[in-house]
């Protein structure tokens, strides 16, 4: 479980802030929760809050941060602060899109891997695991480059790379749950397979499916902004933060820094946001975390 | 009669801050141990027993505070460095731990727990010397000197203790603290650890605190018992007296409350309750709350520790007997 | 199990995942909706230049025909031609392979020098400032995308403070002819003194970049197992020994906590490439990953699928080699 | 008195997991012979002790009874039914008359649910009880019997909240809500303190004579069977080696495994102590894939009859009345 953890860059950064703050799990909950609803709050109501339309040259090129314009234009007179709110969106998007497929795919093969086992589970989890062990970004890319630029095919080449992650928490942990004595106690007291899962194997997996699917939101996120850094993702000149980034890299020469900076430290701050929330949770859906045997 | 003590422990207190306050393991807990003498510390988990003995060693988790005197060798281990106390370690006293499992590096191989425990006290003694007293302490044992080259998981549970208790005798210390160390194994494997410790004490002339939770352990093994409760040690006497005159009421309960092997005795007394939380302990006498034969006095003032028939005792019962020990007095 | 058996197990174990992955990027790059001919060609070319492009890959073959030419084809170093240059694929890679090699082992030494010393510092000090300050280190660098800290490095030591080069490998000045391909070796074996200080530079940043943000999964990783591993009884045992404190930490804890990180950092090597890419990218870093990003913007499939294929080679490759490394510290693993 | 149960050359092989190598090349799985053909009868109303080391097969054979693993060979009666072979519903309907306290309360409880809905689980499943108030009253009645008082404020209770001595009730209560009538009581009380140990022995041997049970009670401590078991079975590495009342086995050992067994029990009384013969075997217990040949214990034994004992397996003899040996000092 830990090991497939590893992976999920939310996982670090959530148990670290959770370390850091000791019993504070609240206070990083509470952060976390705030920071993803002001940007889920920004996506919504983009067009209400963005002072300018993120498309349209309104001003000259490249011109410094003002009073007039808070976070500069960029190389076509376009406003950032409105590019950064209105990113908000497809980033988002794709990431919520991205990991229901994932869900979609990994959580119902989980399931049935891990309980019915034998060489059925064999199979699929060596198919799992040799997804698993590819670097997603460049599996992302190959699918991306094939799929080409839209919505839908970015969230596609994303869900590939995690669906193996959600598939191996679920098997695993239905695998061991159901060698846990109280499982077997079920059993004894003439239970049903089907009540068993739902009663004894559901409750004790459903945390880690919400915790795994928070934390994969924040990956998500990344892994969007990489691709679009790339030039693989949604087609101009729909604002998109990693798209931004590699429009703004060709004027690094002129100093222009305020076209890489705004974008960065959103898809930081949405990182964080969702790393910091989906630790509390965890922490809150865990009746057994606080109590050790 | 031997008398001279090999360790004198004066008003030891230990505790341990958790989240949810400070937790008084140890309170008050003053006993020696002579030259050659097993002692064995009894009692149930949580009465402080294995504080005691990882304090000796000053091996206790960061979160405790230690108090009182530990004297050995006219030092006063408490107010020892860390430097002094590592030259101590594994040299003069040594330890048996419970789960020889996990108690050893399970990526090392045996030599290299022994070359490197002779090497670090002794830095002059040759590889090839250290590797040759690693397999005489193996043969003395029991265990073919040749398996020195094994890892500890492919030992069975008993040799692994066995390589353990040759681990911590290799260097001759002349005190050894066992904690539970029959505790992780099978009775017949036990009886054999147990036979081993014994003729292994006559053999290296040592001293042993024998700290388990098993009276018939005890029994097997000590000169000298000490019953601990909840942080208190309440009685301490001659293992005879203990077991044919228990003197502390909790003492007597624990003792009709274990099995023993009379077959014709299957009457079965327990002690009503439980153990006392030690965040909260219990106002006067910790036991007090269980204890059958409890006072008026009992709930309101901490017993004194009464000398009575040549054990000491934790217990407002022998009020008027000769007071060895009165903390108040001590606690300065 | 001998430790023999146990490396021929390990390279019998890989190969079903060799074929399951080439199988995956096959299955990937044709059957997913899209036409790679029409993406290359464009929506407009002619019908018969169409057919004529698909006959010259062979698309026109049925599937598992073509899957086997594939796979065969791949068995003997075949990976195709480049659409673009009409080169073969592997000679291209192969070309690109030592600057990726170069940029990663750098930066893979850094993550692995902070992860460890850093990693263990803390866990020894656990809950004190140092610690704090490791883990806040490791909270935020991993919270930032790879190619914007690269981009931050750029405007500050490459254009604001014009310390280090802001892209490529080496200088266009400099005369120079590799022999391994891995330019810091090469240049000390040259004797090239200068060209090696200008290899240096052009690492700096890049390596740097990469390096920081593994390391903070490394660093987090090192100091959880260490504080983990401290906690056990055979640390304890060894303290009661008289085993002194750095011997206590680095001959039985660190060793120790290493055996499960060892198996992630594997992971994280092949991560490396993936973060490679995007590093490579804004670098202008001669390398498969931009390489790869090249071949993407020309839509030059032959070469893409190579260049994926190539590194699921050199990712089943990496673990192997990571599991046998495990084997012998852990002698447990084997049995 | 009547049998209850009755086991007949009860077997369970568990198949060791091969390596890839070993799978190729079709090397057949080793296999550990937990259990090896054993054969007893529990009588009803009577505690039956099964004692032995670790690695003896005991909790293995509890569990077979029960039918949670299935046997390898061998039959299985209760009340003359034969149950070795009951699939699906009709498995699930006799799991109300034959229930099982395990070692471990805390994860023999799930953790997700409150130990009154846990109590009344099985009520749910058998579906006893026409409402749900009659359900929970039962179940505060069980709560009550099994001291979890007053037990409506133990009802919502999550097992973390709970001590270990009170989870062993709650599982306690569990077993015994259905009102069954064999119990399995796998190392109930391995786990707990000294005091709390005794506590919860004396509710069994109430709850006993309440319930009016038959218990098969599995234990490594010859020490508490004398407590609560009219009989008492020993086995050693799969194989039963001596079964005989109480007295018997604690008074006239015939076996020289349960000997040493009876004298490795560390004795607190320090006369006692010195005067016990000590018979210590050397060694340890053996690796149950390549158990020896003939009689198991004959390694380790002190009175192993030479070209006999280690070829030849003993069967089991009758040498007093109910007293059963395999051993072939009693050819």
């Amino acid at each position: 479980m830990n090991e497939v953890k590893n992976k999920f860059i939310s996982h670090h950064i959530g148990s670290l802030l959770k370390e850091i703050f000791g019993s504070g799990t609240g206070i990083i909950t509470f952060i976390g929760a705030a920071i993803l609803i002001f940007f889920v709050i920004l996506a919504i109501f983009a067009p209400q809050i963005a002072p300018y339309d993120p498309t349209v040259r309104v001003s000259r090129s490249l011109k410094p941060p003002s009073d007039e314009f808070i976070f500069g234009t960029d190389n076509l007179g376009r406003d950032v602060l409105s590019r950064v709110i209105y990113g908000a969106r497809i980033a988002l998007t794709i990431a919520f899109i991205a990991v229901l497929i994932a869900a979609a795919i990994g959580i119902p093969l989980g399931l049935i891997s891990g309980y019915i086992g034998g060489i059925l589970d064999r199979i699929i989890t060596l198919i799992m695991d040799a997804i698993y062990s590819f670097p997603g970004l460049i599996l992302a890319i190959a699918i991306a480059a094939v799929l080409g630029p839209g919505i839908l095919n970015i969230a596609i080449s994303i869900a590939v790379v995690y669906a193996p992650t959600y598939y191996r928490v679920i098997r695993n942990q239905v695998a061991s749950i159901k060698d846990e004595l109280y499982v077997e106690a079920a059993r004894a007291i003439g239970a049903r397979n089907i009540v068993i899962l739902l009663r004894y194997i559901l409750p004790n997996v459903l945390p880690s499916v919400v915790v795994v699917l928070s934390m994969n939101l924040a990956d998500a996120i990344m892994t969007e902004a990489g691709l679009s850094f790339l030039g693989l993702g949604i087609a101009p000149p729909t604002p998109d933060w990693g798209f931004d980034l590699s429009n703004g890299q060709r004027f690094v020469l002129s100093k222009a820094w305020w076209g890489l900076l705004y974008p960065g430290l959103a898809i930081i701050t949405v990182v964080l946001g969702f790393s910091m929330f989906s630790e509390g949770v965890n922490e809150y859906l865990n009746p057994t975390i606080k109590e050790k045997r | 009669m031997r008398s001279e003590k090999v360790i004198e422990i004066k008003n030891l207190r230990i505790s341990y801050l958790t989240r949810r306050g400070p937790v008084s393991a140890v309170d008050n807990v003053s006993f020696s141990i002579m030259k050659e003498e097993t002692l064995g510390l009894v009692g149930e988990s949580g009465c402080g027993k294995t504080s005691i003995g990882n304090s000796i060693l000053k091996i206790l988790p960061k979160n405790s505070s230690i108090e009182g005197k530990i004297l050995f060798e006219e030092k006063n281990l408490v107010e020892l460095g860390e430097k002094e106390m590592q030259k101590i370690r594994g040299l003069k006293i040594s330890m048996i731990f419970q789960d020889p499992m996990t108690s050893l590096n399970p990526i090392m191989k045996l030599r290299d727990h022994f070359v490197e425990t002779i090497k670090t006290h002794k830095p002059e003694i040759s590889e090839d010397k250290a590797e040759e007293m690693a397999e005489e302490a193996f043969k003395a044992v029991g265990i073919e000197p040749s398996r020195l080259k094994d890892y500890p998981f492919q030992l069975s549970g008993g040799m692994r203790q066995r390589a353990m208790i040759a681990l911590a005798l290799v260097l001759n210390p002349k005190f050894v603290i066992a904690d539970e160390p029959t505790t992780s194994l099978d009775v017949i494997v036990q009886a054999q650890i147990l036979e081993l410790l014994k003729n292994l004490k006559e053999k290296y002339k040592m001293s042993i605190m024998l700290i388990t939770h098993d009276l018939g352990v005890v029994a097997e093994m000590a000169d000298r018992i000490g019953v601990m409760y909840a942080g208190n040690l309440v009685e301490e006497g001659l293992s005879e007296k203990i077991y044919y005159e228990p003197k502390h009421p909790y003492t007597e309960a624990l003792l009709k409350s274990i099995p023993n092997t009379k077959p014709e005795d299957k009457k079965l007394i327990y002690i009503p309750g439980n153990l006392p939380d030690l965040i909260n302990p219990p106002t006067g006498c910790r036991f007090s709350p269980r204890c059958p034969k409890a006072m008026k006095i009992c709930f309101e003032e901490e017993p004194p520790i009464f000398e009575v028939d040549g054990s000491k005792v934790k217990c407002w019962l022998y009020k008027g007997a000769e007071i060895v020990e009165n903390e108040r007095v001590n606690q300065s | 199990m001998s430790l023999k058996n146990y490396i021929l197990t390990r390279i019998l174990l890989a190969v079903p995942m060799i074929i399951i992955l080439l199988a995956f990027i096959f299955l990937i790059l044709r059957i997913i909706p899209g036409d790679p001919v029409l993406a290359m060609l464009g929506g407009k070319a002619p019908k018969e230049v169409i057919e004529q492009k698909r006959h010259e890959l062979g698309l026109d073959k049925p599937l598992p025909i073509q899957f086997f030419d594939y796979f065969f084809g791949l068995f003997k170093g075949d990976f195709g031609k480049s659409t673009l240059t009409g080169r073969p694929v592997l000679d291209e890679l192969k070309e690109r392979f030592p600057a990726t090699v170069e940029l990663t082992l750098f930066a893979f030494v850094i993550a692995v020098l902070i992860g460890i010393f850093g990693g263990t510092e803390a866990a020894k000090r656990k809950d004190k400032l140092p610690d704090v300050l490791a883990r806040f280190f490791a909270i935020f660098m991993y919270a930032i995308p790879i190619f914007w800290f690269g981009l931050m490095l750029q405007l500050l030591f490459g254009v604001m403070l014009r310390w280090l080069p802001v892209a490529g490998r080496i200088s266009p000045a400099i005369q120079f002819e590799p022999i391994t391909g891995l330019y810091i070796i090469d240049s000390l074996l040259r004797g090239n003194w200068k060209a090696f200080v200008d290899v240096v530079k052009h690492l700096i940043m890049p390596g740097t970049a990469l390096g920081l943000v593994i390391s903070s999964i490394f660093l987090r990783m090192v100091r959880n197992n260490m504080v983990l591993v401290l906690s056990k009884d055979f640390v304890k045992a060894a303290i009661a020994r008289g085993i002194e404190n750095k011997s206590v930490l680095y001959r039985h804890a660190l060793k120790n906590a290493l055996v499960p990180i060892m198996t992630v950092m594997g992971m994280q090597l092949a991560l490396l490439l993936a973060g490679a890419v995007l590093t490579e990218t804004t670098f202008s870093w001669p390398g498969l990953g931009s390489y790869l990003v090249l071949k993407i913007r020309y839509r030059d499939f032959p070469a893409i699928q190579g260049a994926v294929v190539f590194f699921a080679i050199i990712v089943v490759v990496i673990s192997i080699f990571v599991d046998i490394i495990n084997a012998i510290v852990d002698p447990r693993v084997r049995y | 008195m009547k049998e209850l149960i009755r086991v007949e050359n009860l077997k369970k092989h568990f198949p060791l997991k091969r390596s890839l190598i070993e799978a190729i090349t079709r090397i057949p799985p080793r296999l550990v012979k937990a259990v090896d053909g054993v054969s007893f009868t529990i009588k009803n109303g009577e505690t039956l002790g099964l004692v032995g080391e670790s690695g003896s097969g005991k909790t293995t054979t509890g569990r077979l009874i029960l039918r949670l693993i299935e046997p390898t060979n061998g039959r299985i009666l209760f009340e003359d039914k034969e149950i070795t072979s009951l699939k699906n519903e009709a498995l699930r309907k006799m799991r109300k008359d034959m229930q099982i306290i395990f070692q471990d309360p805390m994860a023999a409880l799930n953790p997700y649910m409150k130990i009154g809905e846990a109590v009344r689980h099985p009520l749910k499943i058998h579906g006893i009880g026409s409402s749900k108030k009659e359900q929970l009253d039962t179940v505060y009645n069980m709560l009550e019997k099994v001291n979890l008082t007053p037990p409506r404020n133990f009802y919502n209770r999550y097992p973390k909240e709970l001590s270990g001595g009170q989870r062993q009730r709650v599982v306690i209560a569990r077993a015994l809500i259905t009102n069954p009538r064999f119990v399995v009581a796998d190392e109930a009380l391995a786990m707990l303190d000294v005091s709390v140990r005794s506590q919860l022995l004396q509710l069994l041997l109430d709850l006993k004579n309440e319930f009016n049970l038959t218990y098969l009670f599995i234990t490594h401590d010859l020490a508490t069977t004398k407590y609560i078991c009219d009989r008492i079975i020993v086995m050693y590495l799969g194989k039963i080696v001596e079964i005989g009342s109480f007295d018997d086995i604690y008074r006239s050992p015939a076996h020289p495994y349960t000997k040493a067994l009876i004298s490795a029990v560390p004795e607190p009384d320090p006369k006692i102590q010195k005067s016990k013969k000590k018979l210590i075997p050397q060694g340890e217990v053996p690796n149950p894939i390549n158990p020896p040949s003939g009689c198991r214990f004959h390694p380790r034994c002190p009175y192993s009859i030479k070209n006999l004992c280690s070829v030849e397996e003993p069967v089991m003899k009758e040498i007093s009345d109910n007293h059963f040996v395999a051993c072939h000092l009693f050819d």
